[in-house]
């Protein structure tokens, strides 16, 4: 789950972490409340989920608590990369001597916390990596050792931290570890880490995920989750639990249990479909153990596409056992009333008696094949042939 | 000859009692795996089909001379079974629990790794060695014995290319759910290096998806220390970026991770890459001919 | 450092153990005071570092105020074993269905903490491991695993704990985990562990011993030190900062750099005596590098045990200069007027140098011998003499 | 031959501009030492007596090769010095710093364990491989090049009795000090096994004292794995139960860690205890007659 920046910027502050005095604000006139009660010049930041906000015009400096009211009132609904801009974050505007680059990375790699700091920050790390790779230092730490204050010291020289700057952004990594560990963070990245010109070290932006899997530890951050973002299609499938992503400009439904079969399907289905202009609509795992219900919740998150003129059902039964798909297949398709044509591969436990289940209720517009290549090739046909 | 799942596995099933659990168990020892015993703690004394259940994975050990642990917890508690069933000096752990939290597995290798301990999972199918013996949940009924070594980060879709296996007459030395988490017990690596190493394989077929670069480092390894031909099958080219693609590891992370680049550096390593799982099978097929 | 019961208690109870409602009381008149404020019965509880001292009668249930003010009276300033009860401890009495035993140890042979667990409590644990081991559970705890929640029930179910008390015990267990780990701890020991007649589990008393090495970790605890307490000649050697331990029945003062040089002199010393009865009268380690001026004061602490009519040096330098060891004996003579025979046996770095000095200032009560073995037979020879 | 320092010991000071740090620093190569390196964060690029200072250990690991380390900080500071040591890949670690947190060396020996690091101390002198080389405070000077190898968990007890044994005209191939606290990094069973493996030693001095049972169970070692003739020596027989005797492993508790049953085990298992320093020296000079 990823957080916008303020909310990033409230875990930061648990930490210990320092960052600009500010408040969140969801209108214009709240963005003016705020700059008031902070006095002096703001910065007015729209809270979306992408880079790139201030390219885009979502983060402006005002002078006064007016000129804040405005640029929010033009920086709120704005739609920055495919994201309407609802929340704003307005802060205390800082002066900035230098911009550091500071993060802590889930490196799956090397299966240990990977720090990366360099002075060159407030551009994107990728082009410090790329351009000038000895500004910037990388430290793995062993989660079992632990942070130890050597590894501080040898992030600090290797990048060539001022020594009267040191021991402010060591208790900032220090602190960014803890919150790294302790939140169960997937990412934890500073960028800029500003130095002001009196010298003081303080956190300007944040970029911070936490693993979805373990949100049951911190109610707190799972509960900042933005219910009202993304797509519809998208929320529909999380409010029932099903693994779905959206894929953009397809037109054929497709489900699979278990995700690598149903990225498969996605591969083979767009391999299908190249030469007549049909792609997969979307990605969706039903997962292991999948029963009627399961199913027919999955079918209803499917067809709410309104583009999805097709779907492919491809299950290999493991934990799933076919009869239970085939029943899904057809309590969806009398609860839901489809007619669109729909193609199901069924292989694995039970697969015989699915296939069965499914040729004795024989609705016209099931078509049952034997093999995944054969079935995409199929719901691409049928799709086409919808078309025309 | 098997890896990994051998004649010589005593299973301890850890969530034994619980629906997936016990169907499992009693599914992997009617296969003939010498599922010895289970654990639920304060069930200790009771049987479920017939399977000692132990209120602890050290008093499964003491008394059935447990070597293996399957887990089948709940993600909370799926840590600490993994802690127990080491502790107790389990020397393999299957895990196929699926959404435990990637900082847990991330203490977890970083303890079981230094001390030898061989893992799959989490969230894993588990490893088939056919005709010999099965921990997890992979439908042995797809799959046939034989001389191809098949590792995977997925399950169902290690299934369908067993069945393109099979199907063109191949078997199986021992089928290798690595499992789909971000970190997992064991890498591609480790378990290729296991296939060289095995007198019963021939060839070895390696399943990837997006998401992290064990496939290309696993193709450097494949190019530098792998004798044995290898085919690979890569999942998820029409995924895109920072969408998890139901396995909590399958994301692309700016331009890393994605399929095609996995492709590339296979290919680069000359290491065959089918563009379904029916050619894949087909590949190997091939280079066995 | 060793804790008195109440700070153990004290301790326990910020981790989250359960103990009883009670405060400390110097005077009789305290005692009746935190009676009365308890209200009911109470127990008075003289706070020594010594067992037994129930037997001893340190220990004693008050049905009112008035009765624990007698009680305290009576204890107060009694002897328990060689020590002097100047503090009480006064807690609400408890019913007690049940005793149990738990502890954590710093097991230094397996490097890992042990637990230990038994409904066989409030006896000595020596003897449930020698007439019932198999009611005692143990279990170690890697420490870089934590411990985890099997730890806890593995534990309670191979001590057999009632599964109605089991959840408590498993918090006991867990919050005197964190204690030992966080307090740097070398034993957390609560004998017994009762059950009230009730089904609640609490800490009826408590062994507490924190680590020297990481007092500076936790100054709060440095700060229960009794400076009262012990031998006065070991307090003056805790002041002078010099690693001294008093040997009952000694009259050969001993003097040694290096630990294990020093017990070894201990040894030679006690077998050139036997014959004669003579005994060293302490253990006395100046450490490396020692200076003349902490040879001087380790001397000082020496001469202050009246008991003592002989010293012996034994140096073998390493860091510790000869040179540097003989100018402060010499200071040390002068300084303190010490006529008894002082035998001295220098070798190793700057040794001739040091000799050298000696010889040259030749003080009459002063005698040197080559060998370690020489010099014992020395000192036990002028000590015997000296009594003549 | 020596075992732990050798002649393909390269050396990195850790605190080696500290007062003692320097000194030994430079007595160290003065006898021969490899001294390639110090560390003082702060003090990078600076030199020591021509040694010249990192800010960090990996520095001198990579620039100088350093490949054992010596940690002469002061105790606070030592765990993370001895982490740094280990993390930037030193393969021996010998800690002279006394006074440390024995929580600290709880984590630090379950750390380094398993990823087969070699640590002597923390509390103890070095190591000394007479003509070779000397790592740590040993005084060089006192000991002879010979084939007694001598352990011992004390410092000046370890001198007295290689003195003893110069003066029986027995000299050393390695002097090896593991420490008088309660958690060292080697135990004398490590060593024992060393020095059995040691083409270049033929008889084995162990100098034991009170606490822990560390010469119990290397009286059982030494009985079942050990060909070479051992003798010892246990300080210790007048300490009182309850009281630390200058070395914080040094206390009797309870009815264990005593002298007499040290002793007693010892001689139980054929290995003869000499009853002062002197007495195991000619214990040691006899059974090489």
């Amino acid at each position: 789950m990823d957080l916008l920046e303020y909310q990033g910027k409230q875990l930061f502050a648990r930490f210990g972490l320092p960052v600009s005095e500010g408040a969140p604000a969801g209108t214009a006139a709240e963005a003016r409340a705020v700059a008031e009660q902070l006095g002096g010049p703001v910065v007015v930041k729209a809270q979306v989920l992408v880079g790139g906000r201030g390219k885009a015009g979502g983060i402006k400096l005002a002078a006064d608590p007016a000129e804040a009211e405005q640029h929010a009132a033009a920086i709120l609904g704005m739609d920055i990369r495919g994201h309407t801009v609802r929340q704003l974050w307005i802060e205390r505007a800082s002066d900035i001597a230098s911009e550091y680059y500071f993060s802590i990375t889930f490196d799956r790699g090397a299966k240990q916390p990977l720090l990366m700091l360099t002075t060159e920050g407030g551009v994107e790390i990728e082009t410090v990596a790329e351009q000038s790779p000895e500004k910037l230092a990388r430290l793995h730490v062993d989660p079992l050792m632990g942070l130890q204050p050597f590894h501080v010291r040898r992030l600090c020289f290797a990048a060539g931290i001022p020594a009267a700057e040191a021991k402010q952004v060591g208790a900032i990594i220090e602190g960014a570890y803890r919150a790294f560990i302790e939140t169960d963070a997937m990412l934890v990245e500073i960028n800029p880490l500003i130095v002001t010109p009196d010298g003081v070290v303080r956190a300007l932006d944040s970029k911070y995920t936490v693993d979805d899997n373990a949100l049951y530890r911190h109610p707190d951050i799972a509960g900042m989750r933005d219910a009202e973002s993304g797509d519809p299609q998208e929320r529909l499938a999380r409010e029932r639990g099903v693994n779905f992503v959206k894929l953009d400009g397809g037109d054929i439904g497709t489900l699979a249990n278990g995700a690598g079969l149903a990225m498969s399907t996605l591969d083979v289905v767009a391999a299908a479909g190249e030469a007549t202009g049909h792609r997969p609509a979307n990605f969706l795992d039903v997962g292991g153990g999948a029963d009627a219900e399961a199913i027919a919740t999955a079918m209803e998150v499917l067809l709410s596409d309104p583009n999805v003129r097709a779907v492919l059902f491809n299950v290999f039964g493991g934990i799933t056992r076919g009869d239970e798909v085939a029943h899904g297949i057809l309590t969806a398709l009398e609860r839901l009333d489809a007619t669109l044509p729909i193609v199901v591969r069924l292989d694995g436990t039970n697969a015989e008696e699915g296939r069965r289940i499914l040729a004795d209720a024989a609705p016209p517009n099931l078509h049952v094949e034997a093999t995944m290549l054969g079935a995409a090739a199929r719901v691409v046909e049928l799709v086409e042939g919808s078309a025309a | 000859m098997p890896i990994i799942v051998t004649a010589e596995t005593r299973l301890v099933v850890q969530g034994i009692t619980g629906r997936e659990g016990s169907f499992h168990a009693s599914r992997n020892r009617d296969y003939g795996t010498a599922v010895v015993a289970g654990v639920t703690p304060g069930k200790g004394g009771q049987d479920v089909d017939g399977v000692p259940v132990y209120d602890t994975v050290a008093g499964a050990v003491a008394e059935q001379d447990a070597n293996t642990a399957m887990v089948f917890v709940p993600p909370r508690f799926a840590a600490d079974a993994i802690y127990e069933a080491v502790d107790a000096g389990c020397g393999t752990i299957i895990c196929i629990t699926e959404g435990i939290p990637a900082h847990d597995m991330l203490r977890i290798y970083n303890y079981i790794r230094p001390r030898g301990v061989t893992m799959l999972g989490p969230n894993c199918p588990g490893a088939l060695s056919p005709g010999i013996a099965n921990v997890g949940i992979i439908p042995a009924q797809v799959f046939a014995a034989g001389r191809v070594g098949l590792v995977s980060r997925s399950g169902t879709l290690t299934y369908q290319i067993g069945k393109e296996l099979a199907d063109l007459g191949l078997g199986n030395s021992t089928i290798v759910g690595i499992g789909g988490d971000p970190i997992v017990g064991s890498s591609f690596i480790d378990i290729l290096e296991r296939f060289e190493a095995d007198p019963g394989t021939d060839l070895i077929v390696m399943v990837g998806e997006i998401g992290g670069d064990e496939e290309e480092k696993a193709g450097a390894y494949i190019d530098e220390h792998v004798s044995k031909p290898v085919v690979a099958y890569i999942a998820g080219f029409q995924a895109p970026a920072g969408k998890t693609m139901g396995h909590a590891g399958a994301i692309i992370s700016g331009s890393s991770g994605t399929a095609a680049g996995k492709q590339q550096a296979l290919q680069a390593r000359g290491i065959p890459v089918g563009d379904s799982p029916t050619a894949a099978a087909r590949l190997a097929a091939e280079r066995l001919a």
